[in-house]
């Protein structure tokens, strides 16, 4: 037995020597693809920005610390890992307003979203779903029903947001749902009143700071 | 002298994957962690590449270590080459085909415990030489890619009315939204595998009688 | 509260591992055939999904983001080497729970629906509470599913299910019939 | 008490059936005595056990009521012959279970005045319990009840076992038969004296006559005879199908069930057919062997309906020819009850000692088309034996012996009560009987 | 002298039965759709007749293509595919294509009943699984509901729509009972509920018509009475609860009871032989999680009806039901 059997050194050594060859290899790949990857995040990210709130030409990434906001100190171009909003500007250096994520249960899944939210005037300026499992046909309109999206341009969010039947739409503060897809609808509204709530008194204040003071920090320009 | 067969050999080796031995429909192999995303032509293919790409390369090395990997690790070993290969896979997706890879999401890395891609170290490639253990491998990654294409575009061209994305029947198509649901897989497959069972005993009674 | 029981009923039932993202399929159509097998296989999971969650857990918040890109390989051997560890210190604590459930692990330890798990609960950004009650969660589904699959299996062989579909085939439609009835689930405390 | 009694009122088991009685045919008819006819064939399997052993050759002659066949072996009984006449031979005859078994023929001697000669009363009081029980094998006497277990394996009490409960059972629940209805009318003080006699031998202190309210009359005649014995009680029976079942009128009477795989004496209870005391009755009386017994001949096929006294071995054509014969109509021919008889394809088979009754119906045979079960569960609410016929019949099909014995397989007590209610045809006793035999022969193995 | 023998036939006991037939219990519950049917036509007109037709054409077509041996006359006789189609096109919104009706039937029998080996086999009930199918695959002409009482001769606009093709866009909807209450927090009258001038499926509308129906056959003893009671009971005693509980949120048992495909499922599917248990204690028990399914899937769940998901999930666990409530034995 001793003879066939390789002793345990040896097992040990194959395993390290596996393992060590596999990181070395992973490392490489991972400096390889790495910005690329970020870049792609990014660039989806950024795209939902400009989307989410219009008018605007450069953003600065602020990220979360102890309740208040605070310059992000990473690359330009990544994604934070830590939560972060984003400030939009338009040409003349104004604050248009803040992109926020923000996500909630949905019908079939957690719904993921980002938000802009104007945070003088309390409105959304405009909303895009990032990621959804929301049944094709039905619940995904809520990313590709027109006259859904448009319920987002300037949504008032108080006294609070509120879902109501197609058509009936009648304050700024309501949202015309998508027949068919009525809990899908209510589920972003959930989500936009729940998150609004939460950052108006983080966001108003910076607001209010940054939209004298001009844009200062990192931006990325389209 | 040994060329002749020796070739006919790796030919064998690399047609049953595509049909006899067909992992997904006759074997009934590695669909699960694939199913769930297969349901379009796209990501069918995307997956079945990426599953190509892993099976081949981790056959290779380990055809090519077979002599050197201790039996008592080899499992540790393939499992360390295949979660190699497949976290490559996946950090290259990410930076070449974003949206696919959106799409595909966790269930690339999923790859790893497919147990096709195992089996087939155990059962082949730690016993054949290089060339058969890669015709083997292609064989059999060439029948998966093919199946999870062939369930892809199923599910694609019913649920969705389109291939690869173009449209193919216009505006006035009522999609079959289950077929894109997780419902629609496993219909889909059973239907498959009722078809193709069908086929095998009408192709055996033909070649019988 | 409500999150908790929303990220419950979404890996239980909503969106069971099984009947809706296809994991754990080969127990699922392999081991079905008793229902007592189908049973304990399914605790097995449920008791290797909680360790995986902590494990996952563990990794996520204290290794990985210094080394992401070791990510799968490090769920696999940690989730396998701590899965081991227990079924040790289970044999030696109570191997009458051993005998029912300790020939399964090594069976689960890296199945697909194991990894999945650390995965989606990875990318799903949960703390560590969160992460144990998808991990319950998801473990009783797939029980639910594995021991529902076994009643109608069990049941099928005595039937006359034509000969073309017999098999694999039947298993595929009943989890298709399944999952359809599962939809039913859909939208359970989305709160709101 | 019973809860279910609280709502009917009578004692009586839980599931069953309640078909038709169709009695009223033959209910009032008293018993009448039927001639002799020309040949006898006495088949050596009348019981249940071993058949018995024939001492006589072909050319000999013999006596009405001599011992023609002895009993072989415990469970095994004797023979007798009916008539006086010659034996023609032992020879291979149908036999009412459809099988050509060995029977003994004899040809009367139509000269012959037919009167039992050479056989005198014993004194019972002065044997001991095991004489009885050689006398009454000797004698032939098997239940009259449907079974034909020889009578004195459960008159005789074994070692170490005790018995505190003789029941009579007279609940006749099949439908058409009232051979047992008759003898209660017409011989009560008879059925009373057997039961005493019943609960003597075994040493029982208290006897139970179970008859069912379709038999008011018999209720009375009995209550009548008892002549305020306080020891015996007639007990009134809810009209069920199977209420004569010996576990289902114990759990009637007592409310107690016969545990799986059990016999009654495991409750301190035997269960004895009316006619089996009546018969045990004559025997002690006239010491003669039991040489033939009381038929129904019934049924719409049949163009004289009566309750007849048929010596054993007579031909069933000579029963129907007595009766007038067949209407053209017939269809079936059944010996014993339309649950549990047998169809016969020949009108050439004997009366057996089982057989309580002769069923002409003009109708096919029911079972018409045989579906697949839909599984409405029908047939598990009416087995008495709390089974499932509908999983046990696609065991049998499925030849799955170990679940078949795991599901109580061998409890069944063919009833027929699961035949009875299924919607689908499906030939569920039919399927009960092929399992028992598979797990018997499983069991074997 | 001796009377013609007649020819006898052997068969084995019993000689008696029931006078009960698998077949006629079929018709029965066909016959008992009739006055369904026809409150369906009353109130949505011409297609309640064309969505018939499509779902049993669709039925029969399927068990006529996939089971080649037997011819239509067969499946016709025994009356299950058409008690299929029939209890299909009764769960389907009125204005639903005829092509998508069709495709149900055909689902239904295919995936619901012939693969599992045919009548009496399968496990699911087969018009629901057809029913599944379409709302999977086409949840929005599954979801879309017109109102009652708009003329005998009117057909919505999707009703005539070419195979594969979508159903019209213009149709006027309205919401269903359920839906109102769901999402606009609005009861329904119980009076309107009973007459069935309401949205919804074309035979679940007229509560008194389906009461009528499911005393017929209940006391007939065509289904087992303890599948319907207890199922109805479930839903009464836990909405009931629940409402006494958070009136604002929750509407009372009355309400639960009329409103939807309950009435419908309770009488007419629930009480599927085939599908539900055996055992009389399974009945009970099946009849209870229907029950809960459909409370908790109405009041907690996405969707505003439930009943067809509650007795297709009832359907799944009935093996093991049945496994766990096999009767005692006596004397065991
Ligand atoms: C299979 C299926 C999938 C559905 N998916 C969604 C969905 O993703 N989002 C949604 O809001 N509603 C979905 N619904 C519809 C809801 O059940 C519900 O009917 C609808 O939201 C009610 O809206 P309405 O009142 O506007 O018709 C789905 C329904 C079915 C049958
Ligand atoms: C193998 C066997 C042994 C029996 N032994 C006894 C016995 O020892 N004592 C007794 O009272 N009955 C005995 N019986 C008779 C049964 O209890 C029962 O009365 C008989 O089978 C006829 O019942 P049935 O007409 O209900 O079928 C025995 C029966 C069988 C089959
Ligand atoms: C289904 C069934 C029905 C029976 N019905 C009667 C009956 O109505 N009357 C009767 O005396 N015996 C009936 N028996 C036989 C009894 O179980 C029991 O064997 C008999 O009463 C014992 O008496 P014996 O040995 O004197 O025949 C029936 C047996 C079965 C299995
Ligand atoms: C009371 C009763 C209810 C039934 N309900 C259904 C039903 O809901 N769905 C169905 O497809 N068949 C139903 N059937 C018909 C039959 O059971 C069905 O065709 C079988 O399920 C097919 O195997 C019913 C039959 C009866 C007697
Ligand atoms: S482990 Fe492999 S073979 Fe088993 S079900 Fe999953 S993919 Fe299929
Ligand atoms: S070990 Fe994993 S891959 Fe293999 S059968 Fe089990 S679950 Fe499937
Ligand atoms: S024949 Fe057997 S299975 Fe059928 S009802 Fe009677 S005891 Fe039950
Ligand atoms: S009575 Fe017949 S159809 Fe009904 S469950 Fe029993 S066997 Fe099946
Ligand atoms: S169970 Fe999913 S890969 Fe095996």
């Amino acid at each position: 037995m001793a003879a066939r059997e390789p002793g345990s050194l040896r097992l040990m050594a194959t395993l390290g020597f596996a393992g060590l060859v596999s990181g070395i290899v992973l490392v490489g790949v991972y400096l390889l693809t790495q910005p690329r990857i970020l870049r792609n995040q990014w660039e989806a990210l950024n795209a939902a920005i400009y989307r989410v709130l219009p008018g605007t030409t450069s953003v600065t990434t602020l990220v979360v610390r102890e309740g208040t906001l605070s310059p992000y100190e990473g690359a330009t171009g990544t994604v934070p890992t830590e939560q972060a909003v984003f400030a939009g500007y338009d040409e003349a250096g104004v604050l248009v307003g803040f992109a926020v994520p923000a996500d909630g249960p949905g019908f079939m899944d957690t719904i993921k979203l980002l938000y802009g939210f104007d945070p003088g005037r309390r409105v959304i300026v405009g909303m895009q779903v990032l990621d959804s499992r929301e049944t094709p046909g039905l619940g995904d309109k809520i990313i590709t029903d027109e006259r859904f999206q448009q319920n987002f341009r300037a949504l008032a969010i108080d006294p609070s947001i509120v879902a109501v039947k197609r058509g009936e739409k009648a304050h700024p503060n309501e949202v015309d749902c998508i027949t068919g897809a009525t809990i899908s609808s209510e589920a972003v509204v959930g989500i936009l009143d729940r998150s609004a709530r939460e950052w108006a008194p983080v966001l108003q204040p910076a607001g209010a700071a940054r939209g004298e003071e001009g844009h200062g920090g990192r931006t990325a320009a389209r | 002298m040994a060329a002749e067969p020796q070739r006919a050999k790796a030919l064998d080796e690399l047609v049953k994957g595509l049909w006899r031995e067909n992992p997904v429909f006759i074997a009934v192999l590695g669909l699960c962690p694939a199913l769930a995303v297969t349901n379009s032509l796209t990501n069918g293919l995307v997956m079945g590449l990426a599953t190509t790409f892993v099976l081949v390369g981790s056959s290779l090395l380990v055809s090519l270590l077979r002599k050197v990997i201790p039996r008592p690790v080899r499992i540790s070993v393939y499992i360390i080459i295949i979660a190699t290969f497949v976290t490559t896979v996946d950090f290259v997706l990410a930076a070449l085909m974003p949206v696919a890879h959106k799409q595909l999401g966790a269930f690339i890395s999923l790859i790893v415990v497919n147990c096709l891609i195992l089996g087939r170290q155990e059962a082949f490639s730690s016993r054949n030489s290089v060339g058969l253990a890669l015709a083997d491998a292609l064989g059999m990654s060439g029948g998966f890619t093919l199946a999870l294409a062939l369930i892809g575009a199923v599910r694609e061209v019913l649920g969705n009315g389109s291939l690869l994305g173009y449209p193919l029947f216009g505006e006035g198509f009522e999609p079959w939204v289950i077929m894109i649901l997780p419902p629609g897989g496993f219909l889909t497959v059973g239907v498959l595998l009722v078809l193709f069972a069908w086929g095998k005993a009408r192709l055996e009674r033909r070649w019988t009688s | 509260m409500d999150e908790l029981i929303f990220i419950f009923a979404s890996a239980s039932v909503i969106n069971n591992f099984t009947l809706t993202y296809f994991l754990g399929l080969c127990p699922f159509f392999g081991v079905t055939g008793r229902l007592d097998t189908a049973f304990r296989l399914g605790l097995a999971n449920i008791f290797v999904m909680l360790i995986t969650a902590l494990a996952s857990w563990v990794l996520n918040s204290f290794v990985l983001p210094y080394a992401p890109y070791l990510r799968l390989i490090t769920f696999i051997i940690v989730i396998a080497s701590t899965v081991q560890f227990v079924e040790m210190v289970i044999k030696k604590a109570s191997p009458a729970l051993f005998r029912a459930l300790g020939i399964f692990l090594p069976l689960i330890t890296t199945n697909c629906a194991i990894l999945g798990l650390a995965l989606f609960s990875t990318n799903r950004g949960y703390d560590l509470l969160e992460g144990l009650v998808y991990a319950l969660g998801a473990g009783l589904g797939l029980t639910l599913a594995l021991v529902i699959m076994a009643g109608l299996r069990e049941e099928t062989e005595l039937a006359g299910v034509p000969k073309l579909v017999r098999g694999v085939a039947m298993s595929f439609f009943i989890a298709g019939i399944l999952s359809m009835a599962f939809m039913g689930f859909a939208g359970l405390f989305h709160g709101s | 008490m019973n809860p279910l009694h609280a709502l009917t009122g009578l004692p009586t088991f839980r599931h069953g059936i309640h078909p038709d009685d169709m009695k009223e045919l033959t209910r009032s008819l008293a018993i009448e005595r039927m001639p002799f006819s020309a040949e006898y064939v006495l088949p050596l399997s009348q019981h249940t056990g071993a058949p018995s052993r024939p001492l006589v050759g072909p050319g000999a002659r013999v006596e009405r009521g001599q011992l023609i066949a002895a009993a072989d072996g415990y469970v095994s009984t004797a023979l007798h012959a009916p008539v006086t006449g010659t034996v023609r031979g032992i020879e291979l005859r149908p036999h009412p279970t459809g099988k050509q078994l060995p029977a003994i023929v004899i040809d009367i001697d139509p000269f012959d005045s037919q009167r039992v000669r050479g056989i005198a009363p014993r004194d019972w009081d002065a044997l001991t319990p095991d004489e009885i029980s050689e006398a009454v094998q000797a004698a032939g006497l098997v239940g009259l009840g449907g079974a034909a277990f020889p009578s004195h394996v459960k008159l005789h009490v074994p070692e170490g076992k005790h018995v505190q409960f003789v029941i009579l059972n007279g609940c006749e629940c099949e439908p058409y038969l009232t051979c047992d209805h008759r003898v209660m009318v017409e011989r009560a003080p008879d059925v009373v004296l057997g039961l005493r006699k019943i609960m003597r031998l075994t040493g029982a202190e208290r006897g139970y006559i179970g008859v069912e309210l379709n038999k008011p009359d018999a209720i009375e005649a009995l209550t009548a005879a008892l002549d305020g014995d306080g020891a015996i009680e007639v007990v009134p029976l809810e009209v069920k199908y199977p209420q004569g079942a010996e576990k289902m009128l114990i759990d009637a009477i007592f409310h107690r069930e016969v545990p799986s795989g059990k016999l009654p004496l495991d409750l301190e209870v035997v269960v004895h057919n009316i006619g089996t005391a009546v018969a045990l009755v004559d025997l002690v009386r006239s010491g003669i062997p039991l040489i033939e017994r009381i038929v129904t001949v019934t049924g719409p096929g049949v163009r004289r309906p009566a309750n007849l006294v048929v010596p054993v071995g007579t031909l069933l054509r000579e029963v129907l020819e007595y009766c007038g014969g067949l209407h053209d109509a017939t269809r079936q021919v059944i010996l014993g009850g339309p649950m549990m008889g047998m169809a016969q394809k020949s009108l050439d088979v004997p009366i057996v000692k089982g057989v309580s009754g002769v069923l002409a119906l003009t109708e096919p045979a029911p079972m018409i088309e045989e579906e697949p079960c839909i599984r409405c569960g029908r047939c598990l609410e009416a087995c008495p034996m709390f089974l499932n016929p509908s999983r046990l019949s696609l065991l049998v099909r499925g030849e799955q012996s170990d679940a078949l014995s795991t599901l109580g397989m061998l409890d069944c007590c063919e009833c027929a009560s699961c035949s009875f209610v299924c919607p689908s045809h499906i030939p569920l006793v039919h399927l009960m009987r092929v399992g028992k035999a598979m797990v018997r022969q499983s069991a074997k193995s | 002298m001796s009377p013609r023998e007649p020819q006898l036939s052997i068969s084995t006991a019993p000689f008696l039965n029931s006078g009960l037939g698998t077949r006629r219990l079929m018709w029965e519950v066909v016959f008992a759709l009739v006055p369904v049917v026809a409150a369906a036509t009353w109130f949505f007109g011409l297609a309640a007749i064309l969505v018939v037709l499509a779902t049993c054409a669709g039925a029969l077509g399927a068990e006529r293509l996939l089971v080649p041996g037997r011819g239509a006359a067969g499946s016709l006789r025994d009356g299950s595919a058409l008690t299929t189609g029939l209890l299909l096109a009764l769960t389907l919104p009125p204005s639903i294509p005829l092509w998508m009706a069709a495709l149900g039937g055909a689902v239904g029998i295919g995936l619901g009943k012939l693969i599992w080996g045919g009548l009496g086999q399968n496990l699911f009930n087969p018009a629901l699984v057809g029913r599944a199918f379409l709302q999977a695959a086409f949840p929005g002409a599954l979801t879309t509901w017109t109102a009652p009482g708009r003329g005998l001769w009117n057909l919505a606009d999707g009703t005539l729509a070419l195979p594969f093709a979508r159903a019209g866009v213009d149709i006027t909807t309205t919401a269903t009972p359920l839906g109102l209450a769901k999402f606009d927090g609005r009861v329904t009258d119980p009076g309107a509920l009973l007459l069935g001038n309401t949205a919804g499926s074309l035979g679940e509308t007229a509560a008194v018509v389906l009461i009528v129906c499911g005393l017929y056959l209940g006391l007939r003893r065509v289904f087992d009475w303890r599948l319907a009671v207890s199922t109805l009971a479930t839903v009464a005693v836990a909405s009931q609860a629940l409402h006494l509980l958070r009136p604002d949120d929750y509407p009372g048992a009355a309400f639960m009871l009329l409103s939807g495909g309950l009435l419908f499922g309770a009488v007419f599917m629930v009480t599927d032989p085939v599908t539900s248990p055996i055992t009389p204690r399974g009945a009970w028990i099946f009849g209870c999680g229907v029950g809960l399914l459909v409370v908790l899937i109405r009041l907690f769940g996405g969707l505003p009806e439930g009943v067809m998901y509650a007795i297709l999930l009832m359907n799944g666990v009935t093996p093991l039901i049945n496994r766990y409530t096999q009767p005692r034995r006596f004397g065991a």
